[in-house]
């Protein structure tokens, strides 16, 4: 039905949203509505109504599937609450439209069997308006005919596969988090323009991210330049990462390019600093949040030698990190941290949450005062690549491509667990050429303060 | 070679962990005749105490014995309150038991610690060892860990062969009825032989931790290996354990480094499948010998 | 003196003893006899704990024991050797002996084991090997040693001629009359083959089905012809 | 225990042959006859029944089918055969795979992609069987939950075959036209599963019936005096585990149907050892209790949750919570009822007769 509409009335759309979105951005300025969720945003003329499923002249119901329990729980877990804990927030300062917000994640233990079932439930017994930020690409995959075959919109896959970008195909899953193709390429090109030359050795997790990850490498450096790729499986991670890193060593990897899970990136820094091997390390995003990483290395030594290991790794960063105390955004969700999330810890995983939850508020707010369903694809559609936040790089949205972020910079960890930018930032998508290009982060709307 | 060498001392690092949990395993299966899937909890859950000891300034030693000693208790209550009343069952009754001790133990590990991943201190260094300019892949906690392993084997082996406490253990593992009739409290002797089980889970947890880091299902993977390692060596024999440990992490880690690590876990099938086919009780099982 | 009153037991919904009473002076054997299936197994059991008992009383020199835990009625000086030998296979000759008096702090256990090597002869020499290397016989003399070690006042041995050879048995009985008048022990012999119990004991009880049906002098019961063929198949 | 894997139903006794009713009514004293009634009207009523659910009632529904012929196969296996097996998760893959596979290779009907699923993982299940024949309690169960980890890894080792970890799409068959056009893919595959279910029940029901049955049983009980009495031990083990892995092949085939998707994740060694506990809590070795198992492993979770989320804590404490009352109520029913929910339906019914004679 979304694909059959004319371009002419989503033209249409757009204009009334926008003339929705300014009449809200008035309402808010003078705020003084009758809504019981202290919110702004009712212009006087046109009423709240139930427009689609999970909306409600009061609220809108949201779901999500998060490994809570299990092994993939750890770091994940504080995902579910960041968004929760920024929809408390939006719904403290007036709601969208006047709507409270209420996020539901269900635990699915990162098992898609699971995930089948608790997104049929959302879907079909809680009738979520959306399903937002669904973690892990065997889970989602699980899920994502079914809500595509039922119209529900898939935002924001928790996940950089590049399978949600397919829209002819699953026209309501949008990605998020860059496509760990193009992290791939984003770190090749980073390894092209700064260690040309050198030997590099591939560290990768045998599944659809190092896989991805290894097809960007692979299209930015010559062959020869690679050295060794050794693959892991994510399930035995028990044995540690020593058989791996040895080989990488044994090739002689001069740069040694990470597309690991946080635990297995600490495992190969630990099994380097056991082998007394220092290359130049390289890590993609999800690789190595800073907060997480130094509390996992800091024992490798009686303490002394732990942060260290740490010191001079290259990852990439599409968001403010967590260490950026001055960043507006930081800032922002800082607050919204002390007030609403204060049990789960400051890290990546809270700015990635907080993060996604701001750019769907940011569509609801483009959906119109009363969307249905489509409405809310269209206006990703359509809007989606000007919309500007926290993140650096800019979104890949219209009505051809899903893509997230397109891009990232790359940043030096040091030893006190800060960053430095070391590059701006590369933009590319999975074939196209990389190019650099400045950050596009956006201030915070006066709407959040 | 240097990747040979490497690789060994990796799987022997592996599989010294391995061992003390088969050594677990070894220790209940023989008492009690139960295969005790809750020690990867315990272990964890012990684990956990010792990280919160450490975290309020406990010295690592006291709160690496205090985590012992939780262990043994909650072995101990575990045969006591919980099993106690299912083991004159059916042996899998017993069994789902402890896979329910498993998930509710895992789970309240989540509820109380959370679900993110910490680290734990080693005390030693985890840098390799300087071997001819060369650094290997083991470490001053490798030979802590080794230590640890050999002392608790002995003092396990004093125990059992030179002790009347040790021989009443063995009796009654053996043939509780008998050993009743002798006079032998079988009921005292079960509740020990699983303390001391889950305090050798709660090293294994505490040796483990340094390197698969601690979160509530941190064991689940070190269990099944070390499963895996117990019915390699014999599930009756402790130095089977000991053996199967080693071999299971040597095995694992030539596997890992020369074919792939997603192949690890398939190679832990077909050894199993090779060792039972050869000797389908174990390495070191007294079994066979005794049918002849 | 070991005296059992109307003792009943049940297995399941199946009547095993049904009002079993017999009483057995010190240095006296009596001899419990009866086809299979007649209750004799299961009396041993109950008395010594390892068959819940419905009814009935137990005591030994007066002392109530039935009801108790296993291990407690051994440690008031019951010894049972139970039915198969009951040496523990896995443990080496000595370790059994050692454990039949592990609960006795006040005994000398090598000296004890000296004089259990001098009535079993051939024990001594298997003495580090583990008992499933040991023949029938020697398995019997180890599972009787081991009973002897912690001192008992009653021992109650079932079936101790089961699968040896004529002479063994004959051995056997005989060294256990010795025992018994020596020690001042209470003997109850369950016996299947009650031609060879009878060569020994003093009296003599027979079980059918769960009920004592004669109850005699050993002497008596051999020469009544009847009764023999009766009861006891000879 | 002979009894056991009848139907749950009380039953009149087998009249003697001399009094044997003739006809009709004799027809129906045949079991296999009346398991067929009993199956056919079991049929109708769900049919009947799922009319008035919603689609999320008869999805949820639809996912007791997969567990509950899965759980049959293992019930035979353990609890009539006695061999333990902690690897049914990976069997059921196998017959998960070979149905994807199927789909998505070949233009198969649903019902030869269905008896291809049994089939295969029958021929998986006997060389299987030919390893576990030579092995005892707890060494088969370590050998089978080392296949339950290993074997999902073959998907990942060839990604482009099995589809790695993300795994396969699964098509959900549309309803024939003669079911009415109103007929969705939810309600279609739950009819679908019931009719499984009914076949392989009445299927396994005669089986445990007959020699086969029987010679299981000898096998569990006694092995030596089963081999002494010329009945072949390890040839009967194999069966077992061969007829066995086919009803785990067909549930995982179902289960693919249900899911949408087969990935390995779907299938680690967590769904094995539910698999083994599910069976036990049900009651082990019963066809009744393969139908408590399936419907525990269901729907407990999601009361543990609604349960733990009831208290309003945070979401990821009342998911861990809810996880350990699934722990807690494993342990409990073990130490309540050691023979299974099963074994307490029986004693009650057993009681309930027993007060209506007595008066009478």
């Amino acid at each position: 039905m979304g694909e059959s509409r004319s371009s002419l009335r989503r033209g249409f759309r757009v204009i009334a949203v926008l003339a929705a979105f300014s009449l809200v951005a008035a309402a808010c300025g003078s705020s003084s509505s009758s809504s019981s969720s202290g919110g702004s945003s009712t212009s006087g003329s046109v009423a709240n109504t139930a427009s689609a499923p999970g909306i409600t002249p009061t609220s809108i119901l949201l779901g999500s599937h998060q490994p809570l329990t299990g092994p993939a729980a750890p770091g994940y877990s504080e995902i579910g609450p960041a968004i929760e804990a920024f929809f408390q927030y939006v719904n403290a300062h007036g709601g969208i439209y006047g709507r409270s917000v209420t996020f539901k994640y269900l635990d699915d233990g990162y098992n898609p069997a699971n995930t089948v079932q608790v997104v049929r439930k959302l879907v079909l017994q809680d009738n979520v308006y959306a399903i937002l930020g669904g973690l892990g690409t065997p889970t989602h995959t699980a899920v994502v005919d079914f809500l595509n075959q039922n119209k529900v919109p898939d935002i924001f896959v928790a996940s950089g596969c590049n399978c949600w970008n397919e829209p002819k195909v699953h026209p309501y899953t949008y990605g998020w988090q860059p496509d760990y193709i193009i992290e791939g390429k984003v770190l090749g090109a980073y390894i092209k323009d700064h260690f040309a030359g050198m030997k590099v050795g591939v560290l990768y997790q045998n599944d659809d991210f190092g896989g991805g990850g290894l097809i960007g490498i692979k299209q930015m450096l010559p062959a020869s330049q690679i050295v060794s790729a050794q693959p892991y499986d994510p399930t035995t991670l028990t044995n540690g990462l020593g058989t791996q890193v040895a080989a990488l060593q044994a090739a002689g990897a001069q740069v040694v390019v990470l597309f690991t899970i946080p635990a297995a990136t600490a495992l190969a820094l630990l099994s380097m600093a056991v082998l007394g091997y220092h290359p130049t390390t390289v890590s993609s995003s999800v690789s190595s949040d800073p907060t997480t990483l130094a509390g996992l290395v800091s024992n490798f030594s009686k303490g002394k030698v732990g942060a260290s290991a740490l010191n001079g790794l290259y990852t990439l960063n599409y968001l403010p990190m967590s260490s950026a105390t001055s960043d507006p955004w930081m800032q922002l969700f800082l607050k919204i941290h002390s007030q609403y999330d204060s049990k789960e810890p400051v890290d990546g995983n809270m700015v990635y949450g907080m993060s996604m939850a701001y750019y769907f508020t940011l569509a609801m707010r483009a959906a119109g005062q009363n969307p249905t369903r489509q409405d809310l694809i269209n206006a990703i559609n359509s809007q989606g690549a000007t919309w500007t936040g926290p993140g650096l790089a800019p979104l890949g949205y219209s009505a051809t491509q899903h893509l997230g972020f397109m891009g990232s910079e790359v940043v030096q960890l040091n030893a006190s667990g800060g960053a430095t930018a070391v590059s701006p930032v590369y933009v590319t998508n999975v074939q196209g050429p990389v190019t650099t290009h400045a950050s596009v982060e956006g201030p915070v709307p006066s709407w959040l303060q | 070679m240097r990747n040979f060498w490497n690789f060994l001392l990796i799987g022997v690092s592996n599989g010294l962990v391995y061992s003390l949990v088969a050594l677990g395993i070894v220790l209940i299966y023989r008492s009690t005749r139960v295969i005790n899937f809750a020690l990867a909890a315990m272990a964890t859950f012990s684990t956990f105490i010792a990280a919160s000891l450490i975290d309020r300034n406990v010295p690592y030693f006291v709160a690496f014995l205090a985590a012992i000693v939780f262990g043994f208790l909650l072995g101990a209550a575990t045969e006591r309150f919980v099993m106690r009343p299912v083991e004159s069952k059916s042996p899998l009754n017993a069994v789902i038991v402890a896979i329910g001790m498993l998930i509710f133990l895992e789970a309240m590990a989540g509820v109380i610690w959370g679900a993110k991943l910490r680290n734990f201190p080693s005390h030693f260094s985890l840098i390799g060892l300087k071997i001819g300019g060369a650094r290997l892949a083991i470490s001053n906690f490798d030979l802590f860990i080794v230590t640890v392993v050999v002392v608790l084997l002995l003092a396990l082996l004093v125990l059992f062969r030179y002790t009347k406490l040790g021989l009443m253990m063995r009796a009654s593992a053996f043939a509780p009825e008998v050993a009743r009739l002798l006079g032998v409290r079988v009921g005292r002797m079960l509740t020990l032989g699983w303390g001391l089980a889950c305090a050798a889970g709660a090293v294994a947890g505490l040796l483990a931790a340094p390197k698969v880091f601690l979160f509530p299902n941190n064991m689940d993977g070190v269990l099944i290996f070390g499963f895996t390692a117990a019915i390699i060596g014999g599930l009756d024999s402790p130095v089977g354990a000991l053996v199967g440990g080693l071999l299971t992490g040597v095995a694992l880690s030539f596997i890992g480094g020369y074919l792939g690590s997603d192949l690890e876990n398939v190679g832990a099938f077909v050894i199993l499948v090779v060792v039972l086919m050869a000797r389908p009780e174990g390495i070191f099982s007294s079994m066979s010998a005794r049918r002849v | 003196m070991l005296t059992v009153e109307n003792l009943s037991a049940s297995y399941g919904p199946v009547r095993a003893l049904s009002e079993v009473s017999l009483a057995v002076e010190r240095s006296r054997i009596t001899a419990v006899l009866g086809a299979n299936g007649a209750g004799k197994t299961t009396l041993l059991r109950t008395l010594t704990g390892l068959v819940p008992a419905a009814s009935g009383k137990a005591s030994l020199d007066g002392v109530e024991f039935l009801r108790r835990p296993a291990e407690e009625i051994a440690r008031m000086g019951v010894a049972h050797v139970p039915e198969g030998r009951g040496v523990i296979q896995e443990l080496t000759v000595e370790e059994n002996l050692r454990l039949g008096a592990i609960w006795r702090r006040d005994i000398d256990v090598q000296a004890k084991m000296a004089w259990i090597y001098e009535l079993f002869e051939p024990l001594e020499p298997r003495a580090g090997k583990p008992a499933f290397t040991l023949s029938g016989g020697e398995r019997q003399m180890l599972a009787v040693g081991r009973a002897l070690m912690a001192e008992p006042k009653a021992l109650l041995l079932d079936e101790p001629s089961l699968g040896l050879a004529p002479l063994v048995v004959a051995s056997i009985m005989s060294l256990l009359r010795r025992l018994c008048d020596e020690q001042g022990l209470s003997v109850l012999l369950v016996e299947q083959n009650a031609r060879s119990a009878l060569s020994v004991a003093d009296d003599a009880v027979v079980l059918s089905l769960g009920r004592v049906v004669v109850s005699d002098a050993a002497g008596k019961i051999r020469n009544d012809e009847a009764l023999r063929h009766h009861y006891l198949g000879f | 225990m002979e009894e056991s894997m009848v139907e749950a139903k009380p039953e009149p006794k087998q009249l003697p042959a001399a009094k044997q009713p003739q006809g009709l009514r004799r027809l129906f004293g045949q079991p296999l006859v009346r398991n067929i009634i009993v199956g056919v009207v079991a049929l109708v009523l769900f049919y009947l029944l799922i009319g008035h659910l919603s689609q999320y009632r008869i999805y949820q529904l639809s996912q007791v089918g997969p567990y509950l012929i899965a759980l049959v196969g293992l019930s035979v296996l353990t609890g009539q055969n006695g061999q333990i097996s902690l690897g049914h998760g990976a069997l059921m893959a196998i017959g998960a795979w070979t149905l994807t596979l199927m789909q998505l290779h070949t233009k198969s009907p649903l019902w030869l992609m269905l008896i291809a699923s049994a089939l295969v993982t029958m021929v998986f299940g006997a060389l299987l069987g030919l390893v576990a024949a030579r092995l005892r309690g707890p060494y088969l169960a370590g050998a089978t939950l080392a296949l339950a980890l290993g074997l999902p890894d073959i998907t990942t080792r060839y990604q482009s075959v099995f589809g790695g970890y993300q795994g396969l799409e699964v098509n959900q068959p549309n309803a024939p036209s003669f079911l009415g056009a109103t007929a969705t893919p939810t309600e279609w595959l739950a009819i679908i599963e019931m009719i499984c279910v009914v076949v392989v029940m009445i299927l396994f029901a005669n089986l445990l019936r007959s020699r086969v049955g029987r010679k299981f049983r000898a096998v569990r009980d006694d092995e030596i005096a089963t081999q002494v009495s010329g009945i072949s031990v390890p040839r009967t083990q194999v069966l077992a585990f061969a007829l066995s892995a086919a009803a785990a092949g067909l549930g995982g085939g179902l289960f693919a149907l249900v899911s949408g998707n087969v990935s390995p994740g779907g299938y680690t060694v967590v769904l094995s050892i539910s698999l083994l506990a599910a069976m036990v809590i049900g009651g082990s070795g019963t066809l009744a209790g393969a139908v408590w198992g399936s419907l525990i492993m269901v729907y407990v979770p999601g009361w543990a949750t609604t349960l733990s989320q009831k208290l309003s804590l945070n979401q990821s404490v009342s998911a861990n919570l809810a996880l350990a009352i699934y722990g807690f109520l494993l342990v409990a029913i073990i130490m309540v009822a050691p023979v299974g929910v099963q074994g307490i339906v029986r004693l009650v019914i057993f009681k309930m007769r027993n007060l209506r004679k007595e008066p009478g």
